[in-house]
């Protein structure tokens, strides 16, 4: 399915789903309420199928204290893309968990939980992955410091 | 049979010089318990050194080239190393059954050693149920490998260690089966003896077919006794680590360790015994020329010749197989070695009564 | 985008045939496996390993063999680096740092020492790419481990001052010589923990490549 | 006390029972390929779950990545993958390109699937040994590695670097090719051709690797989707998902050769997958070789630190593991705002949660070896 059509398909299945700009491929923003159900039916629906979740991560955006969790789902039944992502406050991040559409979401949300901080509900073992269960922070935030971080270059 | 050959044992000549001099019967006494030890060592060091180098050129590599010329101290070098090494007790762990353990596994390869006829003249013990006593010492290794695992209190030991068990108690079934075989067509149980039946022909080739048969299944049999790839479960190094002696380290290792090559061995010798004609030259019955330029090498090397080229069988699997896995193994040693090693040794029982074999006399 | 296009082959099955077919077909495969093995055993020629200590006359590098950073210096012993720093902000990691000063003579920015840590190197070639005036280069001498690691850092120069270019303008020796001024192989940052250099600070077979500085 | 005493007695009493054990398989061990920490749930020899447990070489990639230049950041990936150093590298290079609009030529696209090519016949030749040293055969490791240090040679004469190659890069590649390299490659696939043959031998046809390999922890198509798996192992379990023929990069798009896949989705379709992805990628390297296309290596100046404009890309590439993603977040800048890298061993280890419940321990190593972890990348 070309861009446009993936988008419309989305917005069909969610009306509050906005086309997300300047990203190279179909992408939509869409309401953290009802992602779910969104995520559960872009998978399921016979057109789009969206049967692997390729990665998913965060990126914070300090400057708007917001957190955008980015999916990027793959069909390997239509093979086509799209790039779901939804914001949450910086300050209380709090996502379902998509574990039960996609196993692998169960470690991918882990390591998001583990270098952002962004608490799953319904995650089934919500722990730190990467890094020392005893890690305080997380540090992919723009604003984590610890005692050993350099400066970046100029 | 008539072959002619002498046989004499240590045990015979100590038995014989003792009432003459009591000191002449402790000297036999002594040569023996000296020269088994320094045999011991000497043969495990060799071993050793031929399997990195035999490894080596299976794997196109050189193996070791750096101490003595083509790396030959090289094993002399580990030995002292490993004498000099700590001998480390986990802390949890049985003490007194770790302690003890190797000298458990060495045990049973010295006495095996014990009854192998290795010419006319180099045998320690010449016993009438010689295989007999070979198959219940060979076991006796299980014992200390068992210990080993139990008292290391490691669970990886503990796994390799219970595999162990399984293994050469199931192995050994098959192995005495097909030993049964030989013992039927030569008619004794006496090691000596059995070489001796040998005379005219090989058991391997005299025996037709159920020779050969009862060859592979006691090789593979042994190999799965010994641990030896591709039935190295104990220590299967890449899922147990190091098995069994994982916890082991200095001498109380190096003694797994000779054990094991010693194991190579005997399993070697063994098979040569009692398939390949043991110290008897290779001779073709009825042949008497042929048989005359045989008998130029004398009894002592045909028995290295032929024990050396079963280890190097030995070494050449391990270098080429992968490992089975442990129901493969049971499934290998129950439904397809037992049942063909019955069916062999009722065949080999038919032949003996209607005398079917090459060369009868 | 259909599947045919990719023109799958599908894995062949495993199959078992029978009892004894399958033991006859497993002794054959275990055979024809030993005689590849023995077919090495038997041709000594087919072995690789090489025996290094020994063969180091023969062991040559390729020529992009990127191991050690040098500041190549010509024949009359001049290097051209201008002190730009570009190398500076090339490296990913901080490796290089490359202090300048003002020319006593000329006043203008020349090289002091050009300082290169090569325990936090990782050989990736980007300040050699990114010198404007190709005045780096990596070379192939891989021989470099130390039993301390505050002998990796090098300073890379052997004088601090102009370039080449600008010193080769000046035609009297003497002149020349009174633009630049001999830095000594040691006077890097000082050693860690007071570290003498092994050697006299050459590393092995090296004479004309620039010392390790004394970190 | 008591209680428990009793407990047991009557156990004792009422005949043998079992008791499931918890074993720590890692760090460090020989099969775990790395420091990987696999917790086991035994019964007996049975594995009834395996835990792993992550993080032994996190190194903090994506966040240094903010702090570096896009062409600096691409020597961490070679980090990562270090068997496939050089398609990692790509798919950072593709990202950038794509997102800053470089264009490239035929030569560099040439030469960047070619190298590519002959380091995934390398990682899979390394492959093949480990696996063969995992079931217990320890010649094929240094046969595998003895024909890899062939394909290691070439790559270092014209990278300068063996195993970390920083080789492609955003609008280009560091060096262009090296004058003997195209008779030296087509020397390889002569010598190769053969050994590939005694691989199948020592180790495909052995009836030993057969049996340790057949049915072995099936990983189901639908299973394996869902696990986020790709690459070999993906497609041993029947799915035909291959980036390189979905959507080509490079010159995969000109180029004939087929998609391995299983039937089963066992270790033996891994197995054989891997096996025949070395013929297709000796087929794609004998297409290309022979005419590289004439041009520049590299169009866009070292020293330049290219801007990315604001936006989000994803792009990825086809590693010998699986699907290497990065995930571009720019904002403008020179260096990225986020950079996130998609590695095909993360998503690949989880399946070893679903197939190896039910099998041995030594099928355990079997899984873990035919599912081909490099840790590092896992860990990032």
């Amino acid at each position: 399915m070309e861009t446009h059509e993936l988008i419309s398909a989305v917005q069909a299945l969610e009306p509050a789903a906005v086309p997300r700009e300047k990203v190279d491929r179909a992408a939509v923003v869409a309401p953290v309420e009802r992602f779910l159900e969104l995520m559960a039916r872009l998978r399921d629906e016979p057109d789009l199928r969206f049967d692997m979740l390729c990665t998913h991560t965060a990126i914070d955006w300090i400057a708007e204290a917001r957190l955008e969790l980015v999916y990027c789902l793959y069909s390997t039944v239509h093979r086509h893309y799209l790039v779901v992502s939804a914001s949450v406050p910086r300050e209380a991040a709090v996502m379902p968990s998509m574990q039960a559409l996609w196993p692998i979401a169960e470690w991918q949300e882990r390591e998001v939980y583990d270098l952002f901080g962004v608490r799953y509900t319904g995650h089934p073992d919500l722990r730190r992955i990467l890094l020392d269960d005893d890690w305080q922070g997380f540090p992919l935030r723009k604003d984590y410091r610890d005692d050993f971080m350099l400066e970046g270059p100029k | 049979m008539g072959s002619g050959w002498e046989t004499t044992t240590l045990a015979e000549r100590a038995a014989e010089a003792m009432p003459g001099s009591l000191l002449a019967g402790a000297g036999y006494v002594l040569l023996a318990v000296v020269g088994a030890s320094l045999f011991v060592a000497v043969l495990g060091m060799a071993l050793i050194y031929a399997e990195r180098k035999v490894a080596a050129h299976f794997q196109c590599r050189l193996g070791p080239m750096r101490v003595g010329p083509h790396g030959i101290f090289q094993t002399v070098a580990d030995t002292i190393k490993l004498l000099f090494k700590e001998d480390i007790v986990p802390a949890q762990s049985d003490r007194v059954l770790h302690l003890a353990a190797p000298f458990f596994s060495m045990m049973a390869t010295l006495l095996a050693l014990v009854a192998l006829p290795m010419s006319p003249i180099v045998q320690v013990a010449d016993m009438n149920i010689g295989v007999l006593y070979i198959t219940a010492v060979t076991g006796f290794g299980v014992l200390g490998v068992l210990l080993a695992g139990w008292s290391s209190n490691n669970k990886w030991s503990l796994l390799g260690a219970m595999r162990a068990g399984a293994q050469i108690i199931s192995y050994e079934v098959s192995a005495t089966m097909s030993l049964l075989v030989v013992v039927l067509f030569s008619g004794s149980m006496q090691l000596s003896r059995i070489v001796e039946s040998q005379a005219d022909g090989w058991w391997i080739w005299r025996a037709p077919v159920v020779g050969v048969v009862a060859f592979v299944i006691f090789l593979i049999a042994s190999l799965a006794e010994i641990s030896r790839t591709p039935f190295d479960l104990p220590e299967g190094e890449s899922e147990l680590t190091a098995g069994f002696h994982t916890e082991y380290s200095g001498l109380r290792f190096a003694m797994f360790f000779l054990a094991e090559f010693v194991n190579m061995f005997v399993v070697s010798a063994m098979a040569t015994t009692l398939f390949l004609g043991g110290w008897m030259p290779f001779h073709i019955g009825g042949v008497e020329s042929f048989n005359a330029v045989m008998d130029l090498l004398p009894p002592g090397a045909w028995f290295a010749l032929k024990s050396a080229a079963v280890v190097f069988l030995i070494m050449w699997f391990r270098w080429t197989f992968p490992r089975l896995r442990v129901d493969q193994l049971m499934k290998l040693e129950w439904k397809v070695l037992l049942p063909i090693g019955f069916v062999n040794l009722f065949a080999a029982a038919t032949a003996v009564v209607f005398g079917w074999y090459f060369f009868p006399f | 985008m259909d599947v045919s296009r990719m023109n799958p082959i599908v894995a062949p099955p495993l199959r078992r045939s029978g009892f004894f077919a399958d033991i006859v077909a497993g002794l054959r495969s275990l055979l024809q496996g030993m005689g590849i093995t023995f077919r090495y055993f038997s041709h000594p020629s087919t072995v690789v390993t090489q025996q290094y200590p020994e063969n180091r006359a023969t062991l040559k590098m390729f020529d992009r063999y990127r191991m050690r950073l040098s500041l190549p210096h010509d024949e009359n012993g001049f290097h051209k680096c201008t002190a730009c720093r570009i190398c500076e902000q090339a490296c990913p990691n901080g490796s290089i740092n490359v202090v300048s000063r003002k020319g006593a003579v000329t006043g203008k920015t020349e090289l002091d020492r050009y300082i290169w840590r090569m325990d936090s190197c990782t050989f990736c070639n980007a300040c050699v790419m990114a010198c404007p005036f190709s005045c780096l280069k990596m070379n192939g001498d891989f021989e470099c481990s130390v039993f301390d690691k505050s002998l990796l850092v090098f300073n890379l120069t052997r004088y601090a001052g102009p370039t080449s270019t600008v010193l080769m303008k000046v035609e009297n020796p003497e002149e020349r010589r009174k633009l630049w001024e001999p830095r000594d192989v040691y006077s890097g940052p000082l050693p860690l923990r007071g570290t003498e250099l092994p050697g006299g600070g050459k590393t092995l077979g090296k004479p004309e490549e620039p010392a390790r500085s004394e970190t | 006390m008591s209680a428990i005493v009793t407990t047991l007695e009557q156990r004792i009493g009422r005949g043998a029972t079992t008791q499931e054990f918890f074993v720590n398989m890692g760090p460090q061990h020989p099969s775990t390929h790395g420091v990987l920490r696999l917790v086991l749930k035994l019964e007996g020899e049975t594995v009834k779950d395996v835990i792993p447990v992550l993080g032994y070489v996190h190194r903090g990639v994506e966040k240094m990545g903010e702090h570096l230049s896009y062409r600096q950041f691409v020597h961490l990936t070679d980090r990562l993958d270090y068997l496939s150093a050089l398609a990692n590298n790509w798919a950072v290079a593709k990202a950038v390109e794509k997102a800053a609009g470089i264009e490239t030529n035929e030569r560099i696209e040439t030469i960047r699937t070619l190298v590519a090519e002959l380091q995934r016949i390398a990682s899979h030749q390394l492959w093949w040994g480990v696996f063969g040293m995992d079931l217990g055969a320890f010649t094929p490791f240094l046969y595998g590695f003895r024909d890899r240090e062939r394909i290691t040679d070439i790559l270092e004469e014209t990278i300068g670097a063996r195993l970390t190659m920083n080789y492609i890069q955003p609008g280009g590649v560091m060096f262009d090719l090296h004058p003997d390299f195209q008779r030296k490659v087509k020397e390889f696939i002569a010598y190769f051709r053969p050994k590939l043959e005694e691989y199948e031998t020592l180790l495909s046809r052995n009836i030993i690797a057969q049996e340790r390999m057949r049915g072995v922890g099936v990983l189901e198509a639908a299973q394996a989707v869902a696990l986020g798996a790709t690459g070999p192992v993906l497609r041993a379990s029947g799915v035909a998902h291959d980036l390189r023929k979905s959507e080509p990069y490079g010159v995969y798009g000109k180029v004939e050769f087929d998609v391995p896949v299983g039937a089963r989705g066992d270790c033996w379709d891994r197995y054989w997958v891997r096996i025949e992805e070395i013929r297709q990628s000796l087929r794609i390297i004998e297409q290309l070789i022979e005419n590289i296309p004439e041009g520049k290596h590299l169009l866009v100046k070292p020293a330049v630190r290219t801007k990315v404009p604001e936006g989000i890309t994803y792009s990825q590439v086809e590693t010998a593991r699986g699907v290497f993603g990065v995930l571009l977040v720019s904002d403008g800048k020179d260096v990225p705002y986020r950079i996130h890298v998609r590695t095909p061993n993360f998503n690949n280890l989880w399946a070893i949660t679903r197939i190896a419940p039910g099998w041995r321990v030594a099928d355990l190593v079997t899984m873990i070896s035919s599912l081909d972890i490099v840790v590092p990348d896992i860990d990032r």
